[in-house]
């Protein structure tokens, strides 16, 4: 399992190097790709990590999508490669329209950072490998922007192809139907708002976050 | 370079005394020119010159052995060990977080983790002690809500996590909020870098934001002016600046990246005094002088006027002293984090500062640079207690309605809807992050991130109302709380940052506060073996002529030695014995400056109780070893509230009571003596545990015992723990989040 | 030629406005009782410079499509006006 | 009588709209790069009820000075209307 990960960074990003320390730790091995990089330089997986890429202005996310190495992480995913999208990473990927549906701000209009429970709703991507429906993990939020939306029909959609990956257990954020992650058809492309690079180890507080990052590398 | 003496009016304006204006004639040989008399006006303020305060200052600790930089640099530097150095700085923004709350906030955020990044370190941690006025006070609410909005709204998104602070509500700080932040950061020892110019020939780059009329004036107007209702208002909007985090973090990103490359041989962030005290600072610490061309300053808006760019208080800007032949790769390390770079001075050798239009044009202003700094007055205001001292210490502070299970309730509130807005994980250092007693974080290498199984711990405290009653001994109290604090998590200190928010020092009492406080801190400091490093003053903080209650703020930060294993925290375990670790109080007990007699009982007067400096210092180290040696189960200190206030976070935290044997009235339960812990250990430890305090010189009494789902104190008190943390954690949501108005 | 450019982002209708209902959550606590419906959104300004007013306005919806809305969750109403 | 307010909030002149300089930073990269002095500003909306015209357009400035906005940075234009 030598799995090679780009982790992107715009500027504002600010989780690249937690990012990087919790693959390696579980053995992968982790690169910054530059955001005016058009290449990816051959990585096997891709991680856009949390923060605040160009500030969070305008929206989350809709600057960075505009960035050349996202056409490369389009191509990348569209082809089938992994792609993790975490809390800015998600937001950055629904601007790219690589998922669908939005996310806006939390419900209680005040940024939340906190330990969460989240249960798994399908493991059929990849960061569900090793794990089952139901399981429940513990996995801290950092966000303002977490409130995920979309239309009827695509919330239909994510529901019958299987394509939500996470519910809170104690919505946070005002998420619909206690979204917290979801992937595209294919489960190849995964973003979800907690941080499982936060939970890593019991040092911290948590170690469930090791599970998805294990199941990420060894796609 | 000649002026025509000029009249009065202007030098007053700008807050320059007649004997000051007296003093520039002299240092110049001549009269200043407006542009230099706004350079000295800027300098000599208050708030840049610490004029009022210096002369006390000078009689703090400042050294030992492990104190790389003292106070006087950006922020003061020390060893702590495996070639890692910490940098730590605290500051207050209290006048700007007055009228803009959130930029107020965000913007004082943004401040302190210049003056970290300055001295070459990643900034890693922010602490954010804030005080306001009463909850039911509507305005308040305001300023409250704006200025944790702005905390989270910046510090989140530059990407630096808000690890603790402090939130106090009191009358005292009505109109008049008190917004400090504490930054720290590390750097590897070799890297250390300092505010200096030097090398004739050499290039000052001023790097990022530009340069706005924003904080025109701000030094003297907004930093160093009190506020009273009429003048609140219009003539003083236009200087509020805004904060933008994310050209802050490319700032520091670049900067960190130019320091990393051996690119720069000295930086200075810009402050107070914008580009005046950035270029005369660098330029007089490192014995030089410097041509500043102003027609180079990137500016935001057309038209500025020298003495606007020179003083402009515009955030997020930065000043490299750069040689010549790393000026391309300066540059392109700039572009490459969207920073806009000039190059706007060029370092001399005469000692001179020159301001010109144009390295070969017109020399507007011509000052030895040093006199900014070296030569700003110093006074030695007078200072005598208020004259009712004696009467006010008669006075018994234990009076008033007291009914345990009522004030009990009335005294807890749970601080997490303040910094769960907080990103206080980031970095993946946080072991003990806020909501407990010290903060502690895992201590890494800052360039190849390697674990050193030690950890960084950090308290911020401070105590109005003990201040208040007695600003000596209460100084002495909040420095050690702070130490009972980082013990708790393990740590023993290290070093001590200081943030003094007093009210206008043309009054006596408050220079006689101040001069009590400072010498409360540093017997504390002394007897902590933790020399003050850095820290700030605020001065004129008051309304309507009232003077806020004296509040020095301390930080303390200090190392945990083997974190292999998080300490227990502060929640009850089941069937343990409950013990109190140092000073008894007497038996009668004062109940002066404690916060029953403040918000129960109504008295503010009175005296301290008795506190025994050298106990605590004791108690601080047992605490700290056996915290180490994993031998306690749960521990906290005891401070506001006394022992009932603590019992009951550390039973809310858990869902887990306590019996409690005698404290069943009012003083026993909230007195607020110092220097004391609370502990619970295994029964079968309890013989072995009291010998080894007892070696340590330590008073250890069991005064009760954990289990139930109350607490209980002697036969007739006894609280729900579901009402305790109903009543907790209602307090601030309850107040807070529910629309606000600023007027 | 010279235009200014002014577009309202409000959101959209049928999707929650989190902004606005905590506003008017908190109105009557602040004495506003009279107000329903609170919306937040954002009023976006600049500069443009076209060959005509057609072509600035082309311009600016075309930005306002790719990049500054979102048509997930927001709508935007372009004005366009020569300066 | 009910009333639709529309409140129209910008930065002050002079004061810095971090927002509008990011975003006019970025234009050029995707190809617009006719556009200068980029500002966001907020736009609220809601509907009021109250006796008169103006008695609503008081209240709404009212509510603008005291709540919606801090007048210190932000400038507000206020537009009332019947519905
Ligand atoms: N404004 C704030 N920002 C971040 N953390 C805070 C804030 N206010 C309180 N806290 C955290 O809540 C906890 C309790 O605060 P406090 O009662 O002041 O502690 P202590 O009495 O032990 O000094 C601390 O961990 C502190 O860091
Ligand atoms: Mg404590």
């Amino acid at each position: 399992m030598t799995q090679r990960v780009g982790v992107i960074r715009f500027p504002g990003t600010n989780c690249e190097f937690d990012t990087i320390d919790a693959v390696r730790a579980l053995g992968g091995e982790a690169e910054i790709l530059w955001h005016s990089d058009s290449s990816i330089k051959n990585v096997d997986a891709i991680v856009i990590p949390g923060g605040f890429a160009h500030g969070d202005y305008l929206r989350c996310g809709a600057i960075a999508r505009f960035s050349p190495v996202m056409e490369a992480v389009s191509d990348f995913a569209l082809a089938g490669g992994p792609v993790l999208g975490i809390c800015n990473g998600f937001q950055v990927l629904t601007e790219a329209g690589l998922l669908p549906g939005a996310l806006q701000k939390n419900a209680g209009m005040k940024f939340l950072c906190s330990m969460q429970q989240i249960e798994f709703v399908s493991t059929q991507n990849v960061v569900g490998k090793g794990s089952q429906v139901g399981d429940c993990l513990q996995i801290p939020i950092n966000h303002f922007e977490g409130n995920y939306v979309c239309s009827p029909e695509i919330l239909s959609r994510l529901e019958t192809q299987e394509q939500i990956v996470f519910r809170y257990t104690d919505n946070p954020n005002g998420s619909i139907k206690d979204i917290a992650g979801i992937c595209n058809e294919a489960g190849n492309v995964v973003g979800m708002m907690p941080h499982p690079e936060r939970a890593t180890s019991d040092l911290l507080g948590s170690n469930d976050g090791a599970a998805l990052i294990q199941s990420f590398l060894s796609v | 370079m000649s002026a025509a003496p000029e009249d009065a009016s202007v030098h007053r304006a700008l807050g320059l005394s007649d004997e000051e204006y007296e003093q520039i004639h002299e240092l110049l040989g001549r009269h200043p020119n407006h542009l230099e008399l706004a350079m000295y006006s800027v300098m000599w303020s208050e708030h840049c010159s610490y004029k009022s305060s210096k002369v006390h200052l000078k009689r703090l600790p400042t050294e030992a052995p492990w104190v790389l930089v003292g106070p006087g640099e950006n922020a003061g530097v020390i060893d702590v060990g495996d070639d890692i150095a910490v940098a730590i700085r605290i500051e207050s923004h209290n006048h700007p977080s007055a009228i803009e709350p959130y930029q107020g906030a965000a913007t004082g955020v943004g401040g302190i983790l210049r003056d970290i990044f300055t001295m070459g370190a990643r900034p890693i941690a922010v602490m954010d002690p804030l005080r306001f006025g009463p909850l039911d006070d509507p305005r308040s609410r305001w300023i409250a809500e704006g200025v944790i909005s702005g905390v989270s709204g910046y510090g989140n998104s530059v990407g630096v996590p808000t690890v603790g602070g402090e939130i106090v509500f009191d009358e005292t700080y009505k109109g008049n909020p008190l917004v400090n932040v504490l930054a720290m950061g590390v750097l590897p020892s070799e890297r250390l870098v300092l505010g200096q110019a030097s090398g004739v020939g050499n290039l000052a780059i001023l790097l990022g934001a530009a340069t706005g009329r924003d904080g025109i004036g701000g030094v003297s107007v907004l930093a160093s002016a009190g506020f009273d209702e009429n003048s609140e208002g219009a003539d003083k909007r236009p200087s509020v600046q805004v904060g933008d985090p994310f050209e802050e973090k490319r700032l520091l990103e670049a900067c960190l990246e130019l320091l990393d490359e051996g690119l720069v041989s000295g930086i200075q962030d810009l402050g107070g005094a914008g580009i005046t005290c950035a270029t005369s600072e660098t330029a007089s610490r490192g014995g030089a002088g410097m041509d500043v061309d102003v027609s180079a300053i990137h500016s935001r808006e057309e038209g500025m006027e020298p003495f606007e760019l020179m003083t402009s208080e515009s955030q997020e800007r930065m000043l490299a002293i750069v040689e010549p032949e790393h000026l391309e790769k300066v540059l392109e390390i700039s572009a490459q984090w969207e920073i806009t770079a000039s190059v706007i001075g060029r370092v001399t050798g005469n000692g001179q500062l020159r301001i010109m239009d144009g390295f070969e044009g017109e020399v507007l202003a011509e000052l030895p640079a040093s006199t900014l700094h070296d030569d700003a007055p110093e006074y030695n205001r007078p200072m005598s207690p208020p004259d009712d001292l004696t009467e006010r210490r008669l006075r018994d502070a234990s009076q008033g309605p007291a009914n345990c299970v009522e004030d009990l309730l009335a005294l807890v509130c749970d601080p997490s809807w303040v910094y769960s807005q907080y990103d206080h994980q980031l970095f993946l250092n946080t072991v003990v992050g806020p909501g407990n007693d010290g903060t502690l974080l895992r201590l890494r290498h800052p360039s190849t991130g390697e674990e050193t199984g030690r950890g960084l711990a950090m308290s911020t405290d401070g105590n109005h109302r003990w201040c208040y009653v007695d600003p000596r001994q209460g100084t002495k109290m909040i420095v050690a709380e702070a130490v009972m604090n980082i013990a708790c998590v393990g740590a023993n200190p290290l070093a001590v940052v200081n943030c003094l928010n007093f009210g206008n020092p043309e009054h006596p009492e408050i220079m006689w506060q101040l001069s009590e406080s400072v010498d409360g801190m540093s017997e504390a400091c002394i007897a902590f073996n933790a020399p003050v490093v850095g820290g700030n003053v605020s001065l004129y903080n008051e309304t309507n002529a009232v003077d806020i209650a004296p509040t020095p703020v301390v930080g303390v930060l200090g190392v945990h030695p083997d974190l292999s294993e998080p300490p227990p925290g502060i929640g009850l375990p089941p069937d343990s014995l409950l013990l109190v670790l140092g000073q008894e109080p007497e038996s009668d007990v004062s109940m002066g400056g404690s916060r029953w007699a403040w918000e129960v009982g109504c008295c503010k007067d009175g005296v301290l109780p008795e506190f025994d400096l050298d106990h605590a210092v004791r108690t601080a180290a047992f605490v700290a070893e056996s915290v180490q040696k994993q031998r306690l189960k749960a521990v906290h200190d005891v401070g506001e509230g006394g022992l009932a206030v603590a019992l009951a976070e550390m039973a809310i935290r858990s869902g887990i009571g306590a019996k409690i044997k005698n404290h069943d009235n009012h003083i026993s339960m909230f007195n607020e003596s110092g220097g004391r812990v609370l502990v619970a250990i295994e029964n079968r430890e309890l013989d072995d545990f009291v010998k080894t305090a007892a070696a340590r010189g330590v008073t250890a009494k069991v005064i009760g015992e954990t289990g139930g789902s109350s607490l209980q104190f002697g036969p007739m008190v006894d609280v729900s723990l579901e009402s305790l943390t109903v009543a907790s954690e209602n307090q601030l949501p309850e107040a807070l989040g529910q629309g606000t108005v600023n007027a | 030629m010279q235009f200014e450019a002014k577009i309202e982002v409000s959101p959209r209708d049928g999707i929650a406005n989190p902004e606005g209902s905590t506003i008017e959550r908190s109105l009557p606590a602040l004495g506003f009782e009279m107000t329903r419906n609170v919306r937040v959104g954002k009023l976006i300004r600049f500069e443009v410079e076209a060959e005509s007013a057609d072509a600035a306005r082309s311009l600016v919806e075309d930005m306002c499509n790719r990049f500054l809305t979102n048509p997930v969750i927001e709508d935007a109403a372009v004005e366009v006006l020569e300066t």
